[in-house]
C-alpha cells in the first residue's frame, strides 16, 4: 500500500472537524482505537493493578471505549506498525531515516539502510526528533508582535492574507528591502521556489546563516582549486587517516557513513587494519577512537600539519610542487613547535600514497584546508580516498560574510522586511553583530519557527513551523543523494513548512507542501511513468541517481601564500587562554534544547548531563585555583565575560579551553531554558571556533550533573578505577593480538570451576549479544534508541545529581593509560542476561526470573521494589523508578511511547530486556508463518542504529549466526566471568593499530 | 472454726467462661472466613465474569453470529494477522445494512456514524490489564478456537465476559492445552465438535503434535 | 529476721568470693515487700517526673515517625538518599539495628535460664520487653523500605490467582519468615513468664476496672502447683527452642548479605559476627535502659550492682569478639587474593567513609576495655556512657557494611556515594521514639521484674531455701 | 454449697512437709497455691510428669516437614522458574524457612498446649471468691481440698490439716 494513500487517506479523516475536535480533546492525531485503546495501550501504567490490591470498584479498572474507524483505510491492520521513509535535513545535509509508526503516531526513528547518508544507522539526535514532535512547548499557532511586543493570537488565515497584501506591496520595489534569512537546506524544491522568488524579488537578497558553519571547508577548497568544492571522503579505501581537528566519525554531515567505512576496515584485523591519527585540541570521539592522537591547541594544530607537509616535501613525498608552496612548506620546519609524532605521521603517510586520507576539521582556518588538499593531491589520495565534487550553491556567499553584510544593511536601514526561515539567529548569531537589537527595530520581520523562541520573540510576526514528521519537503544528504520528506501525522498545531512559506511570499498564493515537491519532482523525472518513479522514491526514501558526481580538479597556485601565513600561527601569550567552541554532541547547535532525551544525553566524553562547562587541562586548572569540576571560573573574550562551571578533562590540550555551544537558552521551552551557559555569547563574527580569553576562578561551584564519577573520587579510588579499567575494556595493539590472539581472555584469571548440580539446559533458541569494543566510538546512539524504544523516562538534572538516571545502557567512558596522554575506552553497559543471574536469586517474590531462552526476564507487575536485585548486580544495569516518572506527562507526550512495552510504575525496577517485544514479534510472525526465524531478523534497538555495526544480537544455538561468530572469536571476553555470572553479554576485545614503535 | 469473711472481691460472672468455646471457634472460623472472603471476591469469576456493559448500539452476536452465521473474521477482520481482532469499523455494518433494514431506527447511530465519520464509541469487555500482551494471531492460528476464551458469543444478544480471564486460567490452559485445541481452520465455529467417538484431549493432543505446538510458562510469553 | 544474717550490711553484692552465694535481693527485703516494691509502680497515681516527660519526648518522636512514613508512601522511595549502587541505606541499616538490639532479651531469658544463671530473673522481664519493641521497630523497616508497599503480601506464600508463589530462595524470604518467627516466640515467651505477675497484680487490685483488665489478662492464674508443674516445663521446652532461634534470627540477617555476591557481603564470617554484635548491642541497650529504671523505680534492691557487673563483662567479651571479627575480615580479604575484596576493606579503612569506619571501632572495639576496671564496671554513670557510645557504634556498623560496599563495588563507571535526606533521619529518630513509647508503657502497666521468679531465687523466711 | 476447704501454711518448707502427709492420706482431688513454683512439691504431691514434651516434639516435626514439602511443591512443582540457573528444588535453600516453621510449631504448642492442659484461661473459680486466697500470688501457701474428694468430710479434713501444721482453715463456697 503506497504510503501516500495511506497519509492522504488518514488525512482525509482527520481533516472532519468533528472527528478532529472530538480526538483533540485527547490526541490530536487519529487511528484505530484512538481514544481510549491507544490511551491504555501506552499508558501501561500498573497502577491499574492498585486498584486491583485496593479492590474498590467491582471491576478492577475503569471501563474503556474502543473507538474504531468510521472509514478504515485499505489494508490498514490496527495496533500494528510500518515503518515510512523520510529524511532529516540538518545544516543542509541530509539523513534517510525510517519511521516506525503505530495507529498513525510515529513513535520511533531508525536510519534507513538504503540511504547512503544512514546506511541504516542514525545519530542521536535524529532518533529525537519525534520527541520534538509531541513537545507541548512548540509553538501552536500564529502569533503578531505589535511595536509592544505584546504577542496577540492570530489565524493562518489572517496571517496568510497579510502576507499577500504585504509582499504584493513590495512588487515595486522589486523587493529591494526585502531579506531572507535562512538556516541552510537543500532541498531541491526550495531551490525551484527560490527561482520564482528572485524572478519577483530580484532585489531582494537570500542570507544564508548557519551557527555550526562548515564554510572554511569551502574557502579551502576556493584557494585550493579556484572554486568551492565540496569534499568527500572514502574511508573504505584508506588504510591511513590523519584527522586534523576533524571529528569525521561523529560531527561531520557524512559521520554515519564515515564511521561505517572505517569501521569495516577495522573488523578483520588479519587484513591489514588501518590507522587514525587524530591531532586536536579537546577531546572529540575521532581522537577517542584514534590510534595516536595529539593533542595541541587548536591553534598550532595547522602547525603540525605543516610540519608534516614539510617533512612529506623534504622527502620528496609530494611530487609536483611549485617552489613557492614548497617554500612556503619550509616556514613550518623553523616553528617552535614540534613533536615527535610529526615525523612518525608523515612517514606512514608517506608509505600509504593513494592509501592515505589527510582530512581538516571545519573549525580551521581556509588555508589549513588547502594544505590538505594540497597534500591529498601529492599522496595521490585525490580522487580515491578522498573526492570532489561541485557545491550546489557555488555562488553563494559564505555564512560568516553574508550574515554580516545582513547586519550592515539592517544598520543602514535599507531592509524593511526581513523574513526568517527556522534556525534561531537572534540567539546563535555572533554577538558582536547583535542581531537580536536589529531584528526588533526593522518594520516587519516574520519568522517561521518550530517554537516560539528568542528570535521569534524579536520578530513583528511568528509563524508555527511544520515538523519535518508532519510536513512535505525533499533533502540531499551530504553526497547529494536525495530523498522525500513525508509526513507521519496530520500537523498536531497549525503549523507551515519553509516551502510553503516561501512559496506564499514567491507566489502570492498558498500551495500544499505536497504540490509543490510534487511539481519539483515532476520536472526531474521521466514523465511518461512519472507516477511509479515518484511513488518509489517517496517509498524507498531514496532518488537513485542524484549523488553528486565527483570532479577531478586541478590544484590552483595562489595557495601558497595564506599556507605560509599559517605558519605564523602562535600560542595565546601569557596569561591568556585559546577558547574553542564546539557543537554540542547532545544539543546540536541548541535546536534540541528543549528534548529531555538530549538533554539528559551525557555527553560521551565528560559524562555531563544537563549542563555544559569548560573543559580545562588539569594543570591549567591548577594554575586558576579550580580544585574541582564545578568550579566556576569567569571567561572574557572580545569584550564579553561569562561565568562558567569548570571541568578537568584529561587529554585536553593544554592552554586550550574548551565550550559546548547550545546551551544557557532562554526561550527554549519549560525543559530546556536556563539548562547550561550560552557560549555564544562570548563568540563574534571574527571568531567564530576560536577565540583568545582570559580565565579567572569565580568563587561558588556548581553541581553538575554527571552520569560517571558522581562524587569527587579521591585518590585511593583513582588508582583502583585505572586498575580495572584495564580489566574491563581490555585493550591490545594489532601486533599484540596477531601474536596471541586470546590475549584479552588471559588478562583476567578465571578460577577453574565446577557446577554443584547440571545446568539449565537451552534447548530452543538461546538469545545472546556481542559488543564490539574495537568499532565502537562511544557515540551514544544506543542509548537513545533504547530510551525511544522502551519507554525510558527523563528525571531531570537533580535527579541525575543523586545517580539516578534511567537509560538501561550505559556508555561508561575510563580513562585509560599514561594520565598525561590518557586512552579514551568506552564500554556500552546494559543487562547481561547472565545464566546465573546474581538479581534473581535475591528477589523475594519472583519478579526477575530467566525464561526458557536465556532471557533474563524483568516482571514489572510482580516487583514489589525491595531493589535487593540491583544491589546484587555486579554490572549495576538495573533501573529503580524512585517516583512516578509520569506523573506530568501530558496525554500528548505520552503519543511518543511504545505500545508494545509496559510503562513502569513508581516502585519497580527495571532494565535491558534485549528488546523482548521484537523477539516475540518475530518468533510469532515466524511461528505464522510456520517457518524458522533468520539470523538478523531479530535487531534490538541499539544494535539497529549503530553506526558502526559494534553490537550483534543472535540465536547462540544457531552455528550460523553472528553471534554465535563473534562469541566465537577469540578476542572475545565477559566482563567479570570471573565472578561466574555466565553473561549472554560479551565483549570483543579493543584493538588499536598504533605505528610500528609509536605504541 | 472460723467462718469465711464477707465477700467483697470481684468474680467473673459465670458467663465469661460460656464464652470460652464460642470465642475458640471464632478464633479458628474467622482467618479461614477471611481467606475464603478474599479468595472469592478477589477472584475474577467474581469481579469479571459477567460484566456485561451497554453498548452504543444494540448489536447483537446472537443474531448475527449465531443465526445468520456471520463468521467472526467477516467482522474482526485482523485476528490471524494481528495481535488485535479488531472492532470493525463502521463500514462493515454499512455493508449490508445500506440495504437490509436501512432504515431501522435501532441503526440509526450506524448511520450517522458512517455518514458523520464520528466513530461509534463501544465498550470494552475483555480488558486485560496494561501490562498483560495477548496477541490473537498466536492462539487462532494454533486452534485456540475463539470459544475457548469467549464462551459462546454467537448465542450472546448482549456480549458478557463469560471466562475468568486471570494468570492462573491463562497458565492452566497453557499447561494443558490438549483440551482446548482444535483444527485452526474450525477456530472461529463455536460449536466445533471433535469427531465421534474420538475424546477431545486425545484429539487436542493429535493436534498439538501436527502444529509442533509448546505453550511457554515463560513470563516473557506474556509481559514486557 | 534470718535474710539478714545471710547477707553483709553493704548494698554491693559484686563480692566473687566462691564460697559464699552472693544474694541477688539486697536489703532484707522479703517476698511481701518485692512484690510491693515492683507492683506499686504499676499502682500509684502519678508516675515520676521523669516518666511524664520522657513519654512525652519519645510520643512526639512517634507522631514524626508516622508523618514520614505517610509521605514516603504517598510520594515514593526517591524521598530517600538513596541512588543507583546505593539501594539500601539508612533503611536497612535500621533494621539490622533494631533486630540485633533485639537480642538481648530472649538470649537472657532462654539461654541463661538453661544455664541456670538465677541473677537473670532481675532484669529477664524489661529486657524481653525491650527484646519485643525493639523488633517492631525492626520490622517497620523492611515493611516501608519497598517501592510497592501495597503488594507486599506477594511475599508470603499465600494462594492467589495468579498461580504465583514466593522465590524460597532469596535471603529476604527468609528473614521474613525468621524475624517473624522470632517476633511471636519472643511475644509468647514474654507473655507466659507476665501471667503469674498479672496475677499478683490482679488480686492487689483496688478498683474494678483493673481487676477486670488484669482479671483478664491474667487468664485466672491461681498459682495452683499442678498448673505450675506443666508451667514450668512448657517454659524449659521454649526457652530450649528459643536458643537455637535467638542464633539464628541474626544468622539469617546476614545471610542477606552474605550470601549476595558483593565484595566485602560475601563473607562466611558473617553469621557468628553478626550474633556476636547482635547480643553485644543488645546487652549495651539493656544497661542504657537498667541504669535510669533501677534509679527512678527504686528497684535496686532487685536489678542490684551484680546484676550490671554481669552484663558489662558480657559486654567486654562479646566486645571482643566483635572487635575480633573486624580484624579478621581484613586478614580473609588479603587472604583470598580477590583483588576486589581487596579494595573494598581498604576502601572502608581510608575510602570516604573512613570517617564511619573509625567511629565503628572506636565506640565497639574501644570505649568497652574500660570494663576491666572493676571501679568502671561498678559506675552506673560510666556504664551508661558506654552502654551509649557501644549502640551508636553498632549502628554505624551495620551503616559502614551496607553503604561503603554498595557504594563501591565492581565497576568504577558506577560508583557514587550516599548521603541521607532530612527524610531517613527523621525516620531514624522516630523509630527510637516508637520504641521507648512502646517501652514507657510497658513499665508503667506491667510488672518491670518478674516477681515470682525472683521470688523463687529468694531465701525462704523460715530456715534454709529449698534448692 | 461448699466447695472446699482452703488452709494457709506459713512457708514453702511447711507446704511441702504437709502436702506429703496430705498425698499419703489419700486424698486425691487437692491442690497447693503458690505465688511461685516451690521445688520438690511435685513430688510431695505426686504429680505425675506431663507429656507435653511429646507434642512439642511431633508439633516441630510436622514444622519441619510442612516447611520442606511447602517450598518443593511452591518452586518446583506448582510453578518451577529458572532462577539464576539453580536446580528447582535445592534443599540448602529450604533449610531456613524450615527450621523457622519447626520452631513456630514447637513454641505455640508448647504455650496453647500447656494452658489448653491447665484448663485456662478460667475467669470463674470459687477461691477467687475468697479474700485470704487473694495473698496466694504474693506471698501466702496454701493447699485447697476440694468437697468433691471423696475422702472429704468438713470437720475432719479441717482438722486434718491443722494437725499438718495450717496456720488457718477456711470454708470456701461456691461450685466449680
Amino acid at each position: 500500500m503506497p504510503p501516500v494513500e495511506l497519509w492522504r487517506s488518514l488525512d482525509d479523516l482527520a481533516g472532519d472537524p468533528t472527528l478532529r475536535e472530538l480526538v483533540s480533546r485527547e490526541f490530536p492525531a487519529h487511528a484505530d482505537e484512538m481514544l481510549a485503546s491507544s490511551r491504555r495501550d501506552f499508558l501501561k501504567l500498573m497502577g491499574a493493578s492498585v486498584a486491583l490490591a485496593g479492590m474498590t470498584a467491582c471491576r478492577r479498572w475503569p471501563s474503556e471505549l474502543i473507538v474504531p474507524f468510521a472509514h478504515r483505510p485499505e489494508g490498514y491492520v490496527p495496533g500494528s506498525t510500518l515503518q515510512y521513509a523520510t529524511s532529516l535535513d540538518v545544516g543542509g545535509a541530509a539523513t534517510g531515516l525510517l519511521v516506525t509508526s503505530y495507529d498513525g503516531r510515529p513513535i520511533k526513528i531508525e536510519g534507513n539502510p538504503s540511504h547512503p547518508q544512514s546506511l541504516g544507522a542514525t545519530d542521536p539526535c535524529a532518533q529525537a526528533t519525534v520527541l520534538q514532535l509531541y513537545d507541548p512547548d512548540r509553538s501552536q499557532g500564529v502569533v503578531q508582535r505589535e511595536g509592544s511586543g505584546e504577542p496577540a493570537p492570530r489565524t493562518v488565515e489572517a496571517f496568510t492574507t497579510w502576507a499577500r497584501t504585504h509582499f504584493a506591496s513590495l512588487d515595486a520595489s522589486k523587493g529591494a528591502g526585502l531579506r531572507v534569512l535562512a538556516e541552510p537546506s537543500s532541498s531541491l524544491a526550495l531551490l525551484a521556489i527560490r527561482e520564482r522568488f528572485a524572478r519577483r524579488f530580484p532585489g531582494a537578497v537570500w542570507v544564508e546563516w548557519d551557527p555550526l558553519s562548515r564554510d572554511a571547508a569551502r574557502e579551502g577548497a576556493t584557494l585550493a582549486f579556484g572554486r568551492p568544492l565540496r569534499t568527500h571522503l572514502a574511508l573504505e579505501r584508506a588504510d591511513v587517516i590523519a584527522a586534523f581537528d576533524a571529528d569525521l566519525l561523529f560531527d561531520d554531515p557524512a559521520a554515519l557513513a564515515n564511521a561505517r567505512a572505517w569501521a569495516r576496515r577495522r573488523r578483520a584485523p588479519d587484513d591489514v587494519m588501518n590507522r587514525l591519527w587524530a591531532v586536536e585540541a579537546g577531546y572529540s570521539l575521532t581522537g577517542g577512537s584514534a590510534d595516536h592522537r595529539i593533542a595541541v591547541p587548536s591553534v598550532l594544530v595547522p602547525v603540525v600539519l605543516g610540519r608534516v607537509a614539510a617533512v612529506l616535501a623534504r622527502a620528496g613525498a609530494l611530487p609536483g610542487l611549485p617552489p613557492e608552496t614548497r617554500a612556503a612548506l619550509e616556514r613550518f620546519s623553523s616553528h617552535s613547535f614540534d613533536d615527535p609524532r610529526i615525523a612518525a605521521l608523515a612517514r606512514d603517510l608517506a608509505g600509504a600514497p593513494g592509501r592515505s586520507a589527510v582530512v581538516v576539521g571545519p573549525r580551521q582556518p581556509a588555508a589549513a584546508h588547502a594544505l590538505a588538499h594540497l597534500l591529498n593531491h601529492g599522496l595521490a589520495n585525490a580522487g580515491v580516498t578522498v573526492w570532489y565534487s561541485e557545491d550546489p550553491e557555488p555562488a553563494r556567499p559564505s555564512h560568516r560574510e553574508a550574515i554580516a553584510r545582513l547586519a550592515g544593511d539592517l544598520n543602514a536601514g535599507v531592509v524593511d522586511t526581513v523574513v526568517v526561515l527556522g534556525g534561531n539567529p537572534a540567539y546563535d548569531a555572533p554577538r558582536d553583530l547583535d542581531l537580536a537589537g536589529k531584528l526588533s527595530h526593522v518594520k516587519t520581520a516574520i519568522r517561521l519557527g518550530l517554537y516560539d523562541d528568542e528570535t521569534s520573540e524579536v520578530c513583528d510576526w511568528h509563524v508555527p513551523q511544520a515538523h519535518y514528521l508532519e510536513s512535505w519537503g525533499d533533502a540531499r544528504g551530504w553526497d547529494g543523494t536525495a530523498g522525500i520528506v513525508q509526513p507521519l501525522i496530520r500537523p498536531l498545531y497549525d503549523g507551515m513548512s519553509a516551502i510553503e512559506l516561501i512559496a506564499l511570499v514567491a507566489d502570492g498564493k498558498t500551495t500544499p507542501g505536497y504540490d509543490l515537491v510534487r511539481a519539483t519532482w515532476q520536472a526531474r523525472l521521466p514523465s511518461p511513468d512519472f507516477e511509479r518513479a515518484w511513488r518509489r522514491i517517496v517509498h524507498d526514501g531514496v532518488a537513485e541517481g542524484t549523488r553528486f558526481v565527483a570532479v577531478a580538479p586541478e590544484l590552483s597556485p595562489g595557495a601558497a601564500a595564506p599556507i605560509a601565513a599559517l605558519a605564523d600561527a602562535e600560542l595565546p601569550r601569557a596569561g591568556t587562554y585559546e577558547l574553542t567552541f564546539s557543537r554540542s554532541a547532545s544539543l546540536h547547535d541548541g535546536r534540541y534544547a528543549n528534548l529531555g532525551w538530549l538533554a539528559e544525553l551525557p555527553d560521551p566524553v565528560t559524562k555531563l548531563t544537563w549542563d555544559n562547562a569548560a573543559l580545562l587541562h588539569p594543570e591549567d586548572a591548577k594554575a586558576l585555583g579550580v580544585k574541582r569540576n564545578g568550579d566556576r571560573v569567569a571567561i572574557e573574550a572580545d569584550g564579553r565575560e561569562l561565568t562558567v562551571p569548570a571541568f578537568l578533562l584529561p587529554g585536553q590540550a593544554k592552554g586550550s579551553i574548551g565550550l559546548d555551544l547550545g546551551w544557557g537558552r532562554r526561550r527554549a521551552g519549560r525543559v530546556g531554558d536556563a539548562v547550561g551557559v550560552d557560549a555564544y555569547a562570548l563568540r563574534s563574527s571574527d571568531s567564530l571556533w576560536r577565540a583568545e580569553a582570559r580565565v579567572a576562578r569565580r568563587p561558588g561551584t556548581d553541581a553538575l550533573a554527571s552520569t560517571q564519577d558522581h562524587h569527587i573520587v579521591d585518590t585511593l579510588g583513582k588508582r583502583e578505577q585505572a586498575i580495572r579499567a584495564e580489566e574491563l575494556v581490555r585493550t591490545g595493539t594489532l601486533e599484540e593480538f596477531l601474536e596471541n590472539r586470546a590475549f584479552a581472555r588471559e588478562r583476567v584469571e578465571i578460577p577453574p570451576d565446577a557446577p554443584l548440580w547440571t545446568p539449565h539446559a537451552y534447548p530452543g533458541h538461546k538469545w545472546g549479544l556481542a559488543i564490539d569494543l574495537t568499532a565502537c566510538t562511544g557515540c551514544h546512539a544506543c542509548t537513545i534508541a533504547c530510551q525511544a524504544e522502551n519507554n525510558i523516562p527523563v528525571v531531570g538534572p537533580a535527579e541525575v545529581r543523586r545517580g539516578r538516571e534511567m537509560h538501561w545502557i550505559r556508555v561508561d567512558r575510563y580513562f585509560a593509560g599514561d594520565p598525561a596522554a590518557p586512552r579514551l575506552a568506552f564500554q556500552p553497559m546494559a543487562c547481561h542476561h547472565c545464566e546465573t543471574a546474581p538479581c534473581e536469586q535475591v528477589c523475594p517474590v519472583a519478579a526477575t526470573v530467566h525464561d526458557h531462552e536465556g532471557l533474563n526476564v524483568m516482571v514489572y507487575n510482580r516487583c514489589v521494589g525491595t531493589r535487593y536485585c540491583s544491589n546484587n548486580c555486579p554490572y549495576k544495569v538495573r533501573r529503580f523508578n524512585w517516583f512516578n516518572n509520569h506523573k506530568h506527562a501530558t496525554a500528548v507526550e505520552m503519543m511518543v511511547m511504545n505500545p508494545e512495552v509496559t510503562v513502569r510504575s513508581r516502585g519497580v525496577m527495571e532494565k535491558c530486556t534485549y528488546c523482548l517485544q521484537r523477539i516475540e514479534a518475530v518468533k510469532i510472525a515466524a511461528k505464522n508463518e510456520a517457518r524458522a526465524i533468520r539470523d538478523g531478523e531479530i535487531v534490538p534497538a541499539c544494535a539497529q542504529v549503530c553506526p558502526t555495526e559494534a553490537i550483534v544480537f543472535g540465536d547462540l544455538n544457531d552455528p550460523e549466526s553472528r553471534v554465535r561468530a563473534a562469541h566465537d572469536d577469540p578476542r572475545c571476553y565477559g566482563v567479570l566471568e570471573e565472578v561466574n555470572t555466565k553473561p549472554r553479554t560479551r565483549y570483543l576485545a579493543r584493538l588499536t593499530n598504533p605505528a610500528r614503535g609509536e605504541a | 472454726m472460723t467462718q469465711q469473711g464477707p465477700n467483697t472481691v470481684f468474680v467473673f460472672p459465670a458467663w465469661v467462661d460460656e464464652l470460652k468455646p464460642f470465642i475458640a471457634a471464632a478464633g479458628v472460623g474467622l482467618p479461614i472466613y477471611l481467606v475464603a472472603l478474599v479468595w472469592y471476591g478477589g477472584s475474577p469469576a467474581t469481579t469479571d465474569v459477567g460484566y456485561a456493559p451497554q453498548q452504543p448500539v444494540a448489536y447483537s452476536h446472537a443474531l448475527h453470529a449465531g443465526e445468520l452465521g456471520i463468521d467472526c473474521r467477516y467482522c474482526h477482520n485482523t485476528v490471524e494477522v494481528a495481535a488485535h481482532a479488531a472492532v470493525p469499523p463502521t463500514q462493515t455494518c454499512m455493508n449490508c445494512h445500506t440495504n437490509i433494514r436501512g432504515t431501522s431506527p435501532k441503526l440509526a447511530a450506524v448511520r450517522e456514524s458512517s455518514a458523520t465519520g464520528m466513530p461509534i464509541p463501544w465498550v470494552r469487555v475483555h480488558d486485560l490489564p496494561d501490562y498483560v500482551y495477548f496477541n490473537h494471531s498466536a492462539h487462532v492460528r494454533r486452534g485456540v478456537g475463539c470459544v475457548e476464551c469467549h464462551g459462546r458469543i454467537d448465542a450472546m444478544d448482549v456480549v458478557y465476559q463469560a471466562k475468568k480471564l486471570s494468570m492462573g486460567w491463562c497458565l492452566d490452559c497453557h499447561r494443558n492445552p490438549d483440551a482446548h485445541l482444535r483444527p485452526p481452520e474450525a477456530a472461529t465455529q463455536m460449536d466445533w465438535e471433535p469427531p465421534k467417538g474420538v475424546d477431545r484431549t486425545a484429539f487436542g493432543k493429535t493436534i498439538r503434535e501436527r502444529l509442533k505446538l509448546a505453550p511457554s510458562e515463560d513470563c516473557s510469553t506474556c509481559h514486557r | 529476721m534470718a535474710v539478714a544474717t545471710l547477707e553483709r550490711p553493704s548494698r554491693d553484692n559484686t563480692s566473687s568470693d566462691p564460697a559464699r552465694r552472693a544474694p541477688l535481693v539486697l536489703a532484707g527485703n522479703d517476698y511481701a515487700s518485692v512484690t510491693e516494691k515492683v507492683c506499686r509502680i504499676v499502682e500509684v497515681r502519678k508516675p515520676p517526673r521523669a516518666w511524664t516527660l520522657a513519654f512525652t519526648i519519645a510520643a512526639s518522636f512517634t507522631g514524626i515517625l508516622g508523618l514520614m512514613v505517610l509521605y514516603l508512601i504517598t510520594t515514593g522511595v526517591g524521598v530517600w538518599g538513596l541512588n543507583k549502587p546505593v539501594s539500601w541505606g539508612f533503611d536497612i541499616t535500621n533494621f539490622v539495628f533494631w533486630v540485633g538490639i533485639g537480642h538481648a532479651g530472649t538470649l537472657i531469658s532462654a539461654i541463661l535460664y538453661l544455664f541456670r544463671q538465677q541473677w537473670r530473673t532481675g532484669i529477664n522481664r524489661f529486657a524481653e520487653a525491650m527484646t519485643i519493641f525493639a523488633v517492631i521497630c525492626a520490622l517497620l523497616f523492611p515493611g516501608i523500605h519497598v517501592g510497592r508497599i501495597w503488594f507486599e503480601y506477594w511475599i508470603a506464600p499465600l494462594p492467589n490467582q495468579m498461580s504465583m508463589w514466593p522465590n524460597f530462595r532469596s535471603p529476604l524470604l527468609w528473614d521474613f519468615f525468621a524475624v517473624g518467627t522470632y517476633f511471636t516466640v519472643s511475644l509468647v515467651f514474654w507473655y507466659m513468664g507476665l501471667i503469674p505477675d498479672i496475677a499478683t497484680i490482679r488480686d492487689r487490685a483496688t478498683t474494678k476496672a483493673r481487676r477486670i483488665a488484669y482479671g483478664l489478662l491474667a487468664m485466672g492464674w491461681r498459682g495452683s502447683n499442678r498448673h505450675w508443674h506443666r508451667y514450668e516445663r512448657a517454659y524449659l521446652l521454649l526457652a530450649a527452642l528459643a536458643t537455637p532461634l535467638v542464633l539464628s534470627v541474626h544468622s539469617v540477617v546476614s545471610f542477606d548479605f552474605a550470601t549476595s555476591m558483593l565484595p566485602g557481603w560475601h563473607a562466611t564470617i558473617f553469621p557468628p559476627y553478626f550474633v556476636a554484635g547482635a547480643i553485644f548491642g543488645g546487652f549495651a541497650m539493656v544497661l542504657m535502659l537498667a541504669v535510669p529504671c533501677r534509679q527512678w523505680f527504686g528497684v535496686k534492691d532487685v536489678i542490684t550492682p551484680r546484676h550490671l557487673e554481669n552484663m558489662c563483662k558480657i559486654v567486654l567479651a562479646t566486645g571482643m569478639m566483635v572487635g575480633y571479627a573486624y580484624a579478621i575480615e581484613f586478614f580473609i580479604a588479603w587472604y583470598s587474593g580477590n583483588p576486589v575484596e581487596g579494595f573494598v576493606f581498604i576502601n572502608r579503612a581510608f575510602g570516604p567513609y573512613a570517617w564511619a569506619y573509625w567511629t565503628m571501632v572506636f565506640c565497639n572495639v574501644a570505649t568497652p576495655q574500660v570494663f576491666w576496671s572493676r571501679r568502671a564496671r561498678s559506675n552506673p554513670w560510666v556504664i551508661f556512657a558506654v552502654a551509649v557510645f557501644v549502640n551508636i557504634g553498632m549502628w554505624f556498623e551495620r551503616f559502614v557494611i551496607i553503604v561503603t560496599t554498595l557504594s563501591r563495588d565492581f565497576l568504577p563507571s558506577s560508583w557514587n556515594s550516599y548521603t541521607p535526606t532530612w527524610v531517613e533521619v527523621l525516620t531514624l529518630m522516630g523509630s527510637f521514639g516508637l520504641f521507648f513509647t512502646l517501652f514507657l508503657l510497658f513499665l508503667r502497666f506491667l510488672p518491670m521484674i518478674a516477681m515470682a521468679e525472683v521470688k523463687a531465687i529468694m531465701p525462704a523466711p523460715h530456715g534454709e531455701a529449698h534448692r | 454449697m461448699t466447695w472446699g476447704l482452703l488452709a494457709e501454711f506459713a512457708g514453702p518448707a511447711e507446704l511441702v512437709s504437709a502436702a506429703e502427709r496430705l498425698r499419703d492420706g489419700g486424698y486425691t482431688r487437692w491442690d497447693a497455691h503458690t505465688p511461685f513454683p516451690v521445688h520438690g512439691l511435685d513430688a510431695a504431691m505426686g504429680i505425675r510428669p506431663t507429656r507435653l514434651p511429646w507434642l512439642v516434639l511431633g508439633a516441630g516435626i510436622c514444622g519441619c516437614g510442612g516447611g520442606l514439602l511447602m517450598q518443593w511443591w511452591m518452586n518446583a512443582v506448582a510453578y518451577p522458574l529458572i532462577v539464576s540457573g539453580k536446580p528447582f528444588n535445592s534443599l540448602p535453600a529450604s533449610i531456613p524457612v524450615a527450621f523457622e516453621l519447626t520452631i513456630l510449631l514447637a513454641s505455640l504448642t508448647a504455650f496453647g498446649a500447656m494452658m489448653v492442659a491447665n484448663g485456662l484461661p478460667r475467669f470463674r473459680h470459687p477461691l477467687f471468691a475468697s479474700r485470704e486466697f487473694l495473698r496466694a500470688t504474693t506471698d501466702a501457701f496454701f493447699i485447697a481440698v476440694e468437697a468433691a474428694d471423696p475422702k472429704f468430710d468438713l470437720e475432719a479434713t479441717e482438722a486434718a490439716l491443722r494437725a499438718l501444721g495450717a496456720s488457718r482453715v477456711v470454708r470456701v463456697e461456691g461450685d466449680a
